[in-house]
């Protein structure tokens, strides 16, 4: 938070109505984004993500709060001050908006006109953004003729058009294959490193999170429920709705529900514990099975096992069996919490229930 | 031409008539059509941008552009001719002649091709243009750029159907002396009971609405990439 | 122009039919370099407004009647320079052969437009089916003070008179629609009386006030009124319409 | 009253006559409205869906439609009126009169009304369509079911257009003794200088101009849920 | 392939032409689905997956080959015969296709309109699908009031209304977030496992193709490239885009690239290598990494792990740096290949240049 911040949502609501219906599709939202940051915002379908983004440039006018972009209050802007402040921010929409009667070089040469570039200039620079979404050989077609995918990847070329100082993504990778969608966060993250450009990220795929957000914020029924840095959200998260994200991403609660089925050949017993362990950082330096076995003869057999590294700090989480003495393992899950290694005992229930 | 003679016997002496009709109605329809096309685009895209939700949200503008056509889409085109006289006057000189028409074939058909454009601006995508926003394009350029572009093909549909009746508007066009081929079809083909001469009018007037339509049909296809 | 007095090119306003008794004239009149420009018009109301705004210089379309209507509505000055012709109207049938053959509620059409309307009311008065009220100089289907047979009325595009005679029983047409359709004059169930009361309804050339005195004027009317002029017109209305420059009316 | 009196005078006496026009026009208006919106959704749907790549793609059926609203849209309506009248006998008994002016003008309007359906339901997305015959929907229910729900906001839209267009048309009426507030102004109003009677026919016509504009907005907004 | 095939596609080759341009989308593709399968349809945006599967209910009529649909020549069929047959194929579209002049509800209940259900059996029904993805609450709002993931679970909603035996779903949770996703993916298979409904679900998400497949083709350029049931496509992949796909859902490859980044602080030399440990099946249940040190004194450092359960079989993917003497090593190594493990020994590249 020592950067400057770039995008500043005052206490923002929105609210819209529909024949006497009445839906609060923002609420009383406070969100700062700092110069430089890829900032993730994740949540149910339906939390209010787009509402709350669209505010950002004033496509949508929130019913209440302050909007303060680049130190400009974006609310207060007259026409021609709010075009030029659009100018710098960048939009991905989740629906894409092309525009039909245009092939896709020209879509994505839309935001240059009127930029000062020269024809040539317009048309490499065009050419390169084609290049970069991997769409050279159709920039000749038009949107009608594209696949999903491909669609998406024309609005991601247009919202970069401009060199914007800030993207705003709404599900810009959500069509697209894991490859294309790498190579897409590659970039967004090569801009972000290179040009300092200020990413909103607002996805669904927690793994794109991990992948190239510093910061998340956790939407539920138009309220901000938890934000905060990328690593102490996933190793800590204080909501359950951020929990469920968490574990729906890594996968653990199906990986535990289809361990819960084979419980019984596992054979549990005051042998035999089930334990999932979840560590961040320095513990997986340590040899940490390794060390169980010799200091206290326990055998870890992992059952599901998801170690990776976000933001450059491993986190850990890991469902073994732990076989020993029952006071060898006592020993062995005080030297684990010793080691700051969160400890679960897993509880398997009736298999045919479950 | 002597089986033309047989089955034309009243047209085949009028060939000169024949050539200046149709001069007369192509130059009416062609000169109301630019002008009458530029009025009633100014118009139908002033509807489109000023309406509510509209990019230039404006409810006064709205509602004069909006009564104002309607209120020219009320006067029977005959009372218009005779109401405009001096508008008529001052604009070409004279108020009788082909010339002196297109003032009030304008007036009449403005308003109508208004209303044609807003109808066929009003489906263009609300997404398209909120994406033109977001890329901080103004009025000017979200009109021509995107209104224009996104619609054209609707835009191309609706004029050909304007202009189709247009030609038939210019059948009136004979009450002030404006001939051309509708009133050949009429007040000298049908009033004097020369069918010959109707007919042969009509075919000069069925060949121009087939290559309007053909033509407006093959444009629009070009310009239609939404399937 | 306004100077048309100096000029040798006139512009006469004129209804359709009347272009070919105009065009023998206007070949005539070249010849003393006098250069006539016919403007053809379809709508009665037109021609007046063009000559009192000096679009045209002469018309030749209307009769008197209409001509003193027209300048109390409209405050103008036009004048009638000559007599043209008379043109009768008359009541034709393709289904009866007689007046006296029309039956109770039998459809009679009618001119729509004011003048021809209140003489066609007039002529069905003179042959004894209905009573207008006398103090309306045109009157339309409302003045009708008695209409013993319930004759049913109805006005209409007098080009549309021939045509209609397919579904009414009679009609009243125009001579100029009447020679189109080649209907013969000898069959008409009634035709209008010709006597002083035609007198305002014989047409004319007119022109502003201010050209009254005209000399180009004076020899256009001079080559109208000839005796190829009168067998023109009965040749273009069947001997419906009367030259009536010569006219004795009683 | 005498103020109506002082500024209508010719009008004040032809109360009764007011009423019979409008009725007229009304009752023409209504008549024809009914009729050509029929026969004219009918061939405009009939386009749509026979044009190539439509839902009953048929390139001979849809050649006649597209070729046979050309030819009656290059007839000029006066014409239309004697050309029909045959039919007209057939079908109502006589060519003259209100009801005989229907069905010219039924001929004269339908073909447009078609026109105006056909590139109302040309915007309807492929897409939904496409989704609609996925779930096994026939011709009649993507007909009815999809195109004509889908594109009501813009048939509403087009159909004002043409009902205004229509009232215009039954000043024509006026011509076989349709009678109607058009013929009123024109040929009662106009013809014998009587401004005041014009001037009321066409502030009637005003009104019901405004009112099927109004309403036309009003249903168009309430079922267009596209934004 | 014991089980009765319910989708044949044979020889299937679609080509759009435009404008003297030709796009070969589908190429001499054939596929077999059994009855009861969920199976996966995987690939690069563009590669032809939304065409191909258009073929098996005829929106798309392809260039050249055969579709068998439940014992039918889909493409032979009378229209009255394709519509019937239509009915108990369910599609969800890649872009909704949503009514925009009906209600939610309205658009659910549209496929049984001529179901021959009554009103009242209709309204329950929609109902219930409505519950079923969450959207009671907007049953009566209009597809233009909806969030992305809102109109998407319409659509699955309005795909099921006609209890299709094959439900076709082109990415239909690419916009919801992972636990709607899971939800309906849950659904899915109980549909499935229950009512013995086949789908064929196209997405990009290898996650959603890990839970509920069991059979797998990957579309490159208009063909089918690879194709298998689930564990081998994943525990073996043959082709280098089924690996990439493989390994993008796992992440190894960005953990891989991390690691790499501070292998220098590793201190790898002879007695530490770096290892890529990958095993399928039976290998978890026994405690590897403490038998390995029980046997070799090989300490084993998990840097980066992931070990998932795939169809109820474990497949486990490790990145470890082994230490201990260099033929103690080559012994625990043999003893892996043994086991079945796959062995990879990584070499990290200069840090500098990665
Ligand atoms: N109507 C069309 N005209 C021309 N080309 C088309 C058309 N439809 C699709 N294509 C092309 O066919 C190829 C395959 O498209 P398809 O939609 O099947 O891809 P996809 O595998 O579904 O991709 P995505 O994952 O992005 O949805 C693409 O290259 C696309 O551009
Ligand atoms: N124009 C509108 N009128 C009424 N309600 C709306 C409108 N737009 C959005 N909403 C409602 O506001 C809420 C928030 O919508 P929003 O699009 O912001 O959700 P989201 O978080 O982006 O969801 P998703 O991940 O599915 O895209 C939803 O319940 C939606 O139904
Ligand atoms: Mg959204
Ligand atoms: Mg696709």
């Amino acid at each position: 938070m020592t950067k400057e911040p770039i995008i500043q949502l005052n206490h923002i609501d929105v609210t819209f109505h529909n024949k006497g219906q009445t839906v609060k599709a923002v609420q009383d939202v406070s969100l700062e984004v700092a110069r430089g940051d890829i900032y993730g915002v994740v949540g149910y379908s339906g939390a209010g993500k787009s509402t709350l983004v669209r505010v950002i440039n004033r496509l949508q006018r929130p019913t209440a709060g302050t909007v303060t972009v680049n130190g400009q209050n974006i609310l207060a802007l007259r026409s021609s001050e709010l075009r030029a402040a659009r100018k710098k921010i960048g939009m991905i929409f989740q629906h894409f908006n092309l525009m039909n009667a245009r092939t896709i070089a020209d879509n994505v040469d839309y935001p240059l006109k009127g930029s000062g570039l020269s024809r040539k200039e317009r048309h490499d620079k065009v050419a390169r953004l084609l290049d970069l979404v991997g769409l050279s050989e159709k920039a000749q077609d038009y949107p009608a003729q594209l696949s999903g995918g491909q669609k998406q990847r024309v609005a991601i070329a247009r919202a970069l058009a401009n060199d914007p100082e800030i993207l705003i993504s709404d599900e810009a990778t959500s069509a697209l294959d894991p490859k294309t969608t790498s190579a897409i966060l590659e970039l967004l993250k090569r801009l972000n490193k290179e040009l300092g450009l200020t990413v909103v990220l607002i996805t669904h795929e927690m793994d794109a999170v991990k992948e190239i957000c510093n910061k998340v914020a956790v939407m539920e029924d138009g309220a901000i429920i938890e934000r905060g840095d990328l690593v102490s959200i996933f190793s800590n998260p204080q909501k359950p709705l951020t929990r469920d994200f968490i574990n729906t991403a890594t996968q653990i609660d199906q990986a535990l529900e289809k361990i819960y089925k084979q419980a019984k050949g596992l054979g549990l017993d005051d042998h035999h514990q089930l334990v999932q362990l979840k560590y961040v950082g320095a513990s997986t330096d340590a040899p940490l099975i390794t060390e169980l076995f010799k200091r206290y003869q326990v055998v870890s057999n992992i059952l599901y096992g998801n170690v990776e590294i976000l933001q450059d700090t491993p986190l850990g989480n890991l469902v073994v069996v732990m076989a020993g003495e029952p006071d060898q393992l006592e020993q062995a899950w005080q030297y684990c919490r010793d080691a700051g290694i969160q400890l679960t005992f897993l509880k398997p229930k009736d298999p045919e229930v479950a | 031409m002597s089986i033309f003679a047989k089955y034309f016997p009243n047209a085949v002496t009028m060939k000169s008539d024949f050539l200046q009709a149709t001069w007369e109605t192509i130059y009416m329809t062609l000169i109301t059509a630019i002008v009458a096309g530029v009025i009633g685009m100014a118009i139908g895209i002033g509807l489109i941008v000023t309406q509510p939700g509209g990019i230039l949200e404006n409810r006064v503008v709205y509602n004069i552009l909006d009564k104002v056509v309607n209120l020219f889409r009320s006067i029977p085109f005959v009372i218009l001719l005779a109401v405009i006289a001096p508008v008529t006057r001052i604009i070409v000189g004279t108020a009788i002649g082909t010339t002196a028409a297109i003032v009030p074939l304008v007036i009449g058909s403005a308003p109508f091709y208004a209303r044609q454009i807003q109808n066929a601006l009003t489906e263009v995508d609300h997404g398209i243009i909120e994406a033109a926003e977001a890329v901080g394009s103004g009025p000017i350029a979200i009109i021509f750029r995107v209104y224009l572009r996104e619609g054209l093909a609707d835009i191309i549909r609706s004029s050909v159907l304007t202009l189709i009746s247009l030609i038939d508007l210019t059948a009136m066009a004979g009450a002030i002396g404006g001939g051309g081929l509708g009133n050949l079809a009429i007040n000298v083909g049908y009033s004097r009971f020369e069918s010959d001469v109707t007919f042969l009018a009509m075919l000069i007037i069925l060949v121009l609405v087939f290559a309007i339509q053909l033509l407006g049909d093959l444009w629009a296809r070009r310009v239609d990439h939404t399937a | 122009g306004k100077s048309a007095s100096s000029s040798k090119t006139v512009k006469v306003g004129i209804m359709g039919t009347d272009e070919k008794i105009w065009n023998p004239i206007k070949t005539k009149l070249a010849k003393q370099g006098i250069n006539i420009k016919l403007v053809t018009f379809t709508d009665y109301n037109q021609p007046n407004a063009a000559l009192s705004n000096h679009e045209v210089d002469l018309n030749s379309f209307q009769h008197r009647y209409f001509m003193n209507t027209w300048n109390k509505a409209h405050k103008t000055h036009i004048v009638a320079l000559a007599n043209t012709y008379l043109a009768p109207l008359r009541l034709y049938s393709k289904k009866i052969k007689n007046v006296s053959d029309i039956k109770k509620g039998d459809q009679i059409t009618i001119p729509n437009d004011a003048t021809n309307e209140g003489r066609a009311l007039h002529l069905l008065e003179s042959a004894g089916l209905i009573k207008v009220n006398d103090k309306v100089a045109l009157p339309t289907p409302k003045n009708i003070t008695q209409n013993k047979l319930n004759l049913k009325i109805t006005p209409m595009d007098a080009a549309q008179t021939p045509r209609s005679l397919s579904d009414a029983t009679a009609a009243v047409i125009n001579n100029e629609f009447a020679a189109s359709a080649k209907l013969n004059a000898k069959t008409a169930l009634a035709r209008e009386k010709v006597n002083k009361a035609s007198k305002p309804y014989i047409n004319i050339i007119a022109a502003n006030k201010s050209d009254k005195n005209n000399a180009t004027f004076k020899k256009i009317i001079k080559a109208y009124q000839t005796e190829a002029t009168k067998k023109n017109i009965e040749k273009a209305y069947d001997g419906l319409s009367i030259p009536a420059w010569n006219l004795k009316l009683k």
